[in-house]
C-alpha cells in the first residue's frame, strides 16, 4: 500500500488526532498529538492491511528552529515498516516543553526500550510507564540533555570529575609517573591565548 | 533461501571423532604452510600510492617555499579543525602572503579532504608513516616542519617525486574539465576516464 | 653421602624439568604459531630461540601485585603450593632403567595424590585473590578436578590389573613383555578414557574452563602479575609433563623402545613425552571449548561408565586367558 | 502477542536459597568486543539477571554532525562500526542523496556495491574470528584475519586509508578502481569459496562448536521482531527482511544474490547465515566486476566538499569564502530541499538507519543514526538471562555488536 494511502486511512481513524500530513521525496510522515500515540501505533501494527511490524527507529527532536504549523516544542519521530507487506510510514507526535513527555511503546516492541532511554537521555522526552527510565549513553549523574538547541556543542561546564582526576595526576607526579599536563578548558585557553584569534 | 544444514553424523562418525580428525588434519597442514607474518621494522609493508599519511606542504621547486596561496578551503572543508593559518594580503599586489600555516596532527582524522580540496596542490598527505614521537610538540606541524616532511619525502622517493601524483590532487575517473588548472596533471592513462576498468560482459558488448 | 647424592641428583632433575619447562613454552609457541599461519617468537636470539629465557627474566623482575582485599599469606603460598606438589611427583617417574629418584611401590597412586594436591593451589588462589572471577574459575577447578581424577584412576585401574603392580618401573617391565609392548592395544579404551580426563586435569583445551580466557579473563591467575604468575604457567606444563609421562609410561611402554639408544637411555622416553605434548598443542590449535556443564556430563556420564566397562572387560580378559 | 522486555527466569535454584552475587562484567573485558559492562546476577554460574550498560564510547555524533556541513559528517561514520567503515559512509552517502535529491551514475553505484560487500565479508570475517576465540576455537581468528588482511590492502589501494576509509562521496565515490584492485578482488573472489571451507572444517560440524551454539540464545521470528534485531540475528529466526532486496539501493536491484534465512533462531543459525552471505557477498563482487559499467563515477550535480550548494563543484583557485561569509552561506535556509527522510542501508551488523530533517541550510537540522549494534546489544538479557556466563559470551558474540556503532 502506498504511503499516502495509509497516511489518509490514520487520518480515518484518528481524525482527532491526527494534525498534518506531509510528504517529502516519496516519504510521508503523519503529525499527531501525543495523547493517544499508543493507539495509533497499535493500531498500526494489528490492522491486518497495514501491519507494521518492524519498527526501524524512533529519535527525539527539538523544534526550537525549525518552522511549521502544528509543531510543538519537541517531537518523537517513529519510524514504522512492514515486512510482509514492503510499506512504511512515519508517525511525528508533537510534545510540548513544559510536560516533555509521551506514552512509551515498551509494551508494542519491547525492542524500543532503548530507543526511549537514548529520547529521555539526549532529548529529555520521558516516556511514561516505560519498565526503565534512566540514561544509556550518557552517565547517570549528567546534567542537560545534549540534542536540545540551546545545549552548546562543546558542554556547559568541565566535568565535574575533573578536579579529582587533577588530584591524582598531582598524585602520580610524587611518583614520577606524570608530568602533570593535565589542565582545565580555561587554562587550556589561556595558554594557547592569541592563537584563537 | 533457506539455509541447508550438513547431514548429523552417524554413530560410527561419533566413535571415530571424524569431525574432529578432519580439523586436526587441517591445522596439521597448515603447520608446514608458509606462514604469513610480515616482520614488521625489518619487512616494510609495500605502501600504496595516495596512502594518507604524514602530512606536508608541497615545497615549489622555484621559490623553494610552499605553494599555498591562503584560500583557507583546507581550513573550512577540515571536519576536525586541525589546520591554522594566518595570512596578510601584500599592499601592493593584493595577493595573500602566507605567514603561518600549523596542522595539528593529534587531532587530525587524515580524512584528505583538505588535499582534495587544495586548488593548487599545496598540502598532501604523503606516504610516510612512522612519525611516533614522545610529546606533543614534535606532532605539532608548523610550516617549516610541514616543508620539511615534505623534503624526507621527496628523499624516501627519490627521482620518481619528479612527477609524483598523488590520487587525491588529480582523482580517478575525474574528467579533466571538473578539476582546477593546477590539478590537471598528467597522469597515467589508467586513472583517466578513458582508461577506466570496465566488467567483462560490458566489453563484450561493445 | 648417600643424601650429598641424592641432593644432587635432586638439583640436576629441577634444573633439566625447569629447562624443558622454558622450552615447552617455546615449543608450543612455535608450533602453535606455524599452525596459524604465523610464526611465533622470532625477536630474541635466533627465531626467538632465547624468548623463554627472557620471559623468565622478565616476570623476575615485574612488580609482585597483591589485591589490597586478598588474604596475603595464602595468595602468596598458592603459586608455590602449586608448583611444589609438581615438582615433587617428579620424583617417581622413571626416565629411563634405574633413572629414578624414589623407586617407591605405590608410584602410581602418589602421582595421584601430587597432582591432586596442585589443585589446592589453584583453589585457594582463586579464593584468597578475592576476585571473582578468580573465586569462580577456582570453583570450576575444583569441580574439574574432582570429577576427573575419579574417570582418570579408573581409567588406569586396567593398566594395574595388567601388570600387577602400582610401581611406575616394573609396569614399563611387565609391559615390554606385552602384546606391541605397549598396554594402547589391550587398553585402548582405558587409553581414550586417560587422554581426555590428562587434557582436563591439566587444564588444556577444550577442557581450559578454569582459566577460559574469554570468559573468566584468566581464570584463577587474574589477579597474579610476575613471579608468581610465571609459577603458576611452569606448574601447568610441569603438570602436562607429569601427565604426559603417566602416559608414556602406562600406555606407551615407557623407555621402551624399537632399538635402544644406549649413549642417552631415557630418549624413547622423552620422544614419546614430547609427541604428547605435541598433541596437546594440536589440540588447543584446533578445538574450541566446553561449556562447564558440558565438561562435567562427559566426565560423569561418559568417562566413567567407559571406564568402569573398561575394568570389568579387562577383568574378563584376564580371567579366561589366564 | 506482547512479551515483558524480559523472559520469564526459570532457572532451577537447588534449594531455593541458592546466594546469588552480582558480577560487573568488563568495560574492560577480553569477551565484550570493545567497552560494554554487562551487570549479571549470578547463581553459581547461572545468569538470573542480566542489564547491558553501554555508553563508554558516546562522541554525540548526532551533536556534531549538526554542526558540521553534510559533507563533513562523512568522516563521523567512518568511526560508527569501525569493521566496516565502507558499509557505514555508503550508508550515509545514500541517505545523504536521497534527501538532497541527487542521482548517482552508474559506474559509482556498482563500485559502491562492491565496496559495500568488500567490507560486508570484511566485517563478516571479523565476526567469525572473534566470535570462534570466544567460544575457544582460537585457530580460525587468524585464518579469518588472512582474509581480511587482503581486503585491507585492496581498500588501501584505492582510497588510501586501511580502517577510516571516507571512500564515497555525496554524489558518487572519490576514486575510480584500478586494474590491479579489479585483478586481485577478482582472484580473491574466486579463492574465497576455498577459504570459508577452510574455516568449516574446524568448526561447522565439530561437536564442541554444535554443543556451544545448537538450541543456545533461542529467538523466535516474532521475538526478535518485537526485540528490533535486524540482519542476520533477524533472518536467523526465519524473518526474511534484507534491505539490499527490500529497498534496493546502489545497484543491489541490478545483480542477482539470495537472502539465507533460517527457522532455528539459535546461534548455530546465525553462524550458518552469515556463512551463507559469506558466498553471496562473493557473488554480487564478481557480477558487480563483470558488468562495471563505463563513465563518471561521481554525479554532475554533487555537492562540493567546501561549499555544499547545488551544481557548484567546479573550483576556482583563489576564491576566499572562508569566515564569515561562509557562515553566512550555511546558515542561508535556500540551498537545499526542506523536510525529512529516514534511509536505512544493510550494514553487515544490520539495518543502518539515517533520519535526516533539512530546513535548507547547508547543515543538517537534525540528524540521527538507528545503529544496529544498539537495538541488539538491549536484545542481550532475552537471549542471556536463564544460560550460563559461558552461553553469555556465545551471545554477545552472536549479536555481532560493535561498541563504537552502538554508543555513537
Amino acid at each position: 500500500m502506498e504511503s499516502m494511502e495509509i497516511a489518509e486511512k490514520l487520518q480515518d481513524h484518528f481524525s482527532e488526532e491526527v494534525l498534518d500530513i506531509c510528504d517529502f521525496h516519496g516519504q510521508v510522515g503523519v503529525v499527531v498529538k501525543r495523547e493517544r500515540i499508543v493507539d495509533i501505533l497499535r493500531w498500526l501494527r494489528d490492522s491486518p492491511e497495514i501491519k507494521m511490524d518492524h519498527f526501524m527507529d524512533l529519535c527525539g527532536v527539538d523544534n526550537k528552529k525549525r518552522q511549521g504549523k502544528n509543531l510543538l516544542r519537541l517531537e518523537v519521530v517513529y519510524n514504522l515498516y512492514s515486512i510482509p507487506l514492503r510499506h512504511s510510514i512515519r508517525i511525528r507526535a508533537q510534545v510540548p516543553e513544559n510536560d516533555a513527555s509521551i506514552d512509551t511503546s515498551t509494551d508494542l516492541w519491547c525492542g524500543a526500550s532503548w530507543h526511549e532511554r537514548e529520547c529521555y537521555d539526549l532529548m529529555g522526552i520521558s516516556f511514561n510507564d516505560h519498565p526503565n527510565m534512566r540514561r544509556v549513553l550518557l552517565p547517570d549523574d549528567w546534567s542537560g540533555h545534549p540534542l536540545r538547541k540551546e545545549y552548546p556543542l562543546k558542554g556547559r561546564e568541565e566535568w565535574s570529575g575533573l578536579e579529582k582526576l587533577k588530584h591524582k595526576v598531582v598524585k602520580l607526579q610524587e611518583f614520577g609517573l606524570s608530568d602533570g599536563t593535565l589542565r582545565t578548558k580555561a587554562e587550556r585557553s589561556q595558554t594557547k591565548g592569541n592563537e584563537k584569534s | 533461501m533457506k539455509i541447508q544444514y550438513k547431514p548429523k553424523r552417524n554413530l560410527l562418525q561419533t566413535i571415530l571423532h571424524s569431525e574432529i580428525m578432519q580439523g586436526m588434519a587441517f591445522t596439521l597442514r597448515m603447520l608446514f604452510s608458509k606462514p604469513i607474518t610480515r616482520q614488521y621494522p625489518q619487512e616494510k609493508p609495500d605502501i600504496k600510492l595516495g596512502f594518507r599519511g604524514q602530512h606536508a606542504l608541497v615545497r615549489d621547486e622555484e621559490t623553494g617555499q610552499s605553494k599555498c596561496v591562503a584560500c583557507m578551503r583546507c581550513v573550512t572543508v577540515c571536519p576536525s579543525r586541525c589546520i591554522h593559518i594566518r595570512f596578510h594580503e601584500d599592499e601592493d599586489t593584493g595577493s595573500r602572503v602566507v605567514d603561518s600555516y600549523d596542522i595539528e596532527a593529534l587531532r587530525c582524522v587524515y580524512c584528505g579532504f583538505c588535499v582534495e580540496v587544495c586548488p593548487v596542490n599545496a598540502v598532501v598527505l604523503t606516504e610516510m608513516y612512522e612519525y611516533a614521537a614522545y610529546d606533543r610538540e614534535s606532532i605539532f606541524f608548523n610550516q617549516e616542519r610541514l616543508l620539511a616532511n615534505w623534503d624526507a619525502f621527496a628523499e624516501m622517493k627519490g627521482a620518481a617525486i619528479k612527477n609524483y601524483v598523488n590520487p587525491f590532487w588529480r582523482p580517478r575517473g575525474i574528467p579533466e574539465s571538473r578539476l582546477p588548472a593546477a590539478k590537471r596533471l598528467d597522469v597515467p592513462e589508467e586513472w583517466t576516464i578513458e582508461g577506466q576498468v570496465v566488467g567483462n560482459l560490458v566489453k563484450r558488448e561493445q | 653421602m648417600h643424601v650429598l647424592i641424592i641432593l644432587i641428583e635432586i638439583l640436576v632433575l629441577f634444573a633439566v624439568i625447569m629447562l624443558h619447562v622454558a622450552y615447552a613454552t617455546y615449543f608450543e609457541r612455535k608450533i602453535i604459531g606455524h599452525m596459524q599461519v604465523r610464526m611465533g617468537p622470532m625477536r630474541i636470539g635466533w627465531h626467538g630461540l632465547l624468548q623463554p629465557i627472557a620471559d623468565g627474566i622478565k616476570s623476575f623482575f615485574k612488580e609482585d601485585i597483591v589485591p589490597e582485599q586478598a588474604d596475603v599469606v595464602t595468595f602468596r603460598a598458592a603459586p608455590i603450593i602449586c608448583l611444589t606438589a609438581m615438582l615433587t611427583s617428579l620424583a617417581v617417574l622413571p626416565f629411563a632403567k634405574g633413572w629414578v629418584l624414589a623407586n617407591i611401590n605405590i608410584g602410581l597412586l602418589f602421582l595421584f595424590a601430587m597432582s591432586s594436591l596442585s589443585s589446592y593451589g589453584v583453589i585457594l588462589a582463586g579464593w584468597a585473590s578475592n576476585s571473582k572471577y578468580t573465586f569462580l574459575g577456582g570453583l570450576r577447578s575444583m569441580a574439574q578436578v574432582i570429577s576427573y581424577e575419579v574417570a582418570m584412576g579408573l581409567s588406569l585401574v586396567g593398566v594395574m590389573m595388567l601388570s600387577g603392580t602400582l610401581n611406575l618401573t616394573k609396569i614399563v617391565e611387565v609391559q615390554g613383555g606385552s602384546f606391541g609392548g605397549m598396554y594402547i592395544f589391550p587398553q585402548i579404551i582405558a587409553f581414550f578414557v586417560f587422554f581426555i580426563a590428562m587434557l582436563a586435569e591439566t587444564n588444556r583445551v577444550p577442557f581450559d574452563l578454569p582459566e577460559a580466557e574469554t570468559e573468566l579473563v584468566s581464570g584463577y591467575a587474574t589477579e597474579y602479575s610476575g613471579m608468581r604468575y610465571a609459577i603458576f604457567f611452569m606448574a601447568e606444563y610441569i603438570g602436562m609433563m607429569v601427565m604426559a609421562s603417566i602416559g608414556t609410561i602406562c600406555f606407551l611402554g615407557g623407555w621402551n623402545g624399537p632399538f635402544e639408544v644406549t649413549i642417552f637411555p631415557p630418549f624413547w622416553f622423552v620422544v614419546k613425552v614430547y609427541a604428547f605434548m605435541f598433541v596437546f598443542i594440536w589440540i588447543r590449535a584446533t578445538l574450541p571449548r566446553y561449556r562447564y556443564d558440558q565438561l562435567m556430563t562427559i566426565g560423569w556420564k561418559l568417562l566413567i561408565p567407559l571406564a568402569l566397562g573398561n575394568i570389568v572387560l579387562t577383568g574378563f580378559i584376564k580371567a579366561f586367558t589366564g | 502477542m506482547t512479551r515483558p522486555i524480559t523472559k520469564t527466569v526459570n532457572v532451577p535454584v537447588a534449594d531455593g536459597d541458592g546466594e546469588r552475587y552480582t558480577l560487573k562484567m568488563g568495560p574492560q573485558h577480553p569477551a565484550t568486543h570493545g567497552v560494554l559492562r554487562v551487570d549479571l546476577e549470578l547463581d553459581g554460574e547461572t545468569i538470573i539477571k542480566c542489564s547491558p550498560h553501554v555508553g563508554y564510547l558516546h562522541r554525540g555524533f548526532d551533536k556534531i554532525a549538526e554542526n558540521r556541513t553534510y559533507a563533513q559528517s562523512l568522516i563521523l561514520t567512518d568511526r560508527l562500526d569501525y569493521i566496516a567503515a565502507m558499509a557505514n559512509n555508503v550508508g550515509y552517502c545514500v541517505a545523504v542523496e536521497k534527501l538532497l535529491g541527487i542521482s548517482v551514475p552508474l559506474r559509482a553505484k556498482y563500485i559502491r556495491t562492491i565496496v559495500c560487500e568488500m567490507s560486508r565479508i570484511a566485517s563478516h570475517l571479523l565476526w567469525l574470528a572473534t566470535h570462534a576465540l570466544d567460544i575457544g576455537a582460537m585457530t580460525v581468528f587468524l585464518y579469518c584475519f588472512r582474509e581480511r588482511e587482503v581486503l585491507l590492502d585492496l581498500f588501501e589501494e584505492l582510497c588510501g586509508a586501511r580502517l577510516t576509509f571516507s571512500y564515497p562521496r555525496i554524489g558518487g565515490v572519490r576514486q575510480d578502481v584500478t586494474k590491479n584492485f579489479v585483478d586481485v578482488l577478482q582472484r580473491f573472489v574466486a579463492d574465497f569459496p576455498m577459504h570459508i571451507e577452510e574455516y568449516e572444517t574446524l568448526i561447522d560440524t565439530n561437536r564442541i562448536w554444535l554443543k556451544r551454539t545448537v538450541g543456545i540464545g533461542v529467538l523466535s521470528a516474532s521475538e526478535a521482531l518485537e526485540l528490533g534485531l535486524t540482519g542476520a540475528c533477524l533472518r536467523g529466526s526465519g524473518v526474511d527482511y534484507d534491505i539490499r532486496k527490500h529497498r534496493p539501493y546502489d545497484a543491489y536491484d541490478l545483480v542477482d544474490f539470495e537472502v539465507p534465512i533460517s527457522d532455528d533462531g539459535d546461534i548455530y543459525a546465525r553462524y550458518r547465515c552469515r556463512m551463507e552471505e559469506l558466498h553471496q557477498s562473493g557473488r554480487i563482487i564478481q557480477q558487480c566486476i563483470d558488468q562495471l559499467p563505463p563513465g563518471s563515477i561521481i554525479s554532475e550535480d554533487a555537492p562540493d566538499l567546501v561549499m555544499p550548494l547545488h551544481g557548484q563543484r567546479k573550483v576556482e583557485a583563489g576564491s576566499s569564502s572562508y569566515g564569515t561569509g561562509l557562515i553566512r552561506l550555511l546558515e542561508e535556509k535556500e540551498h537545499f530541499p526542506v523536510g525529512d527522510i529516514y534511509v536505512s542501508t544493510e550494514v553487515p551488523k544490520g539495518e543502518l538507519g539515517f533520519y535526516f530533517i533539512s530546513d535548507g541550510s547547508g547543515r543538517p537540522y537534525r540528524m540521527h543514526m538507528r545503529s544496529p549494534s544498539f537495538i541488539h546489544i538491549s536484545a542481550l538479557p532475552a537471549l542471556a538471562e536463564g544460560s550460563m556466563i559461558a552461553d553469555l559470551i556465545a551471545n554477545i558474540g552472536t549479536l555481532d555488536v560493535v561498541l563504537g556503532e552502538c554508543d555513537r
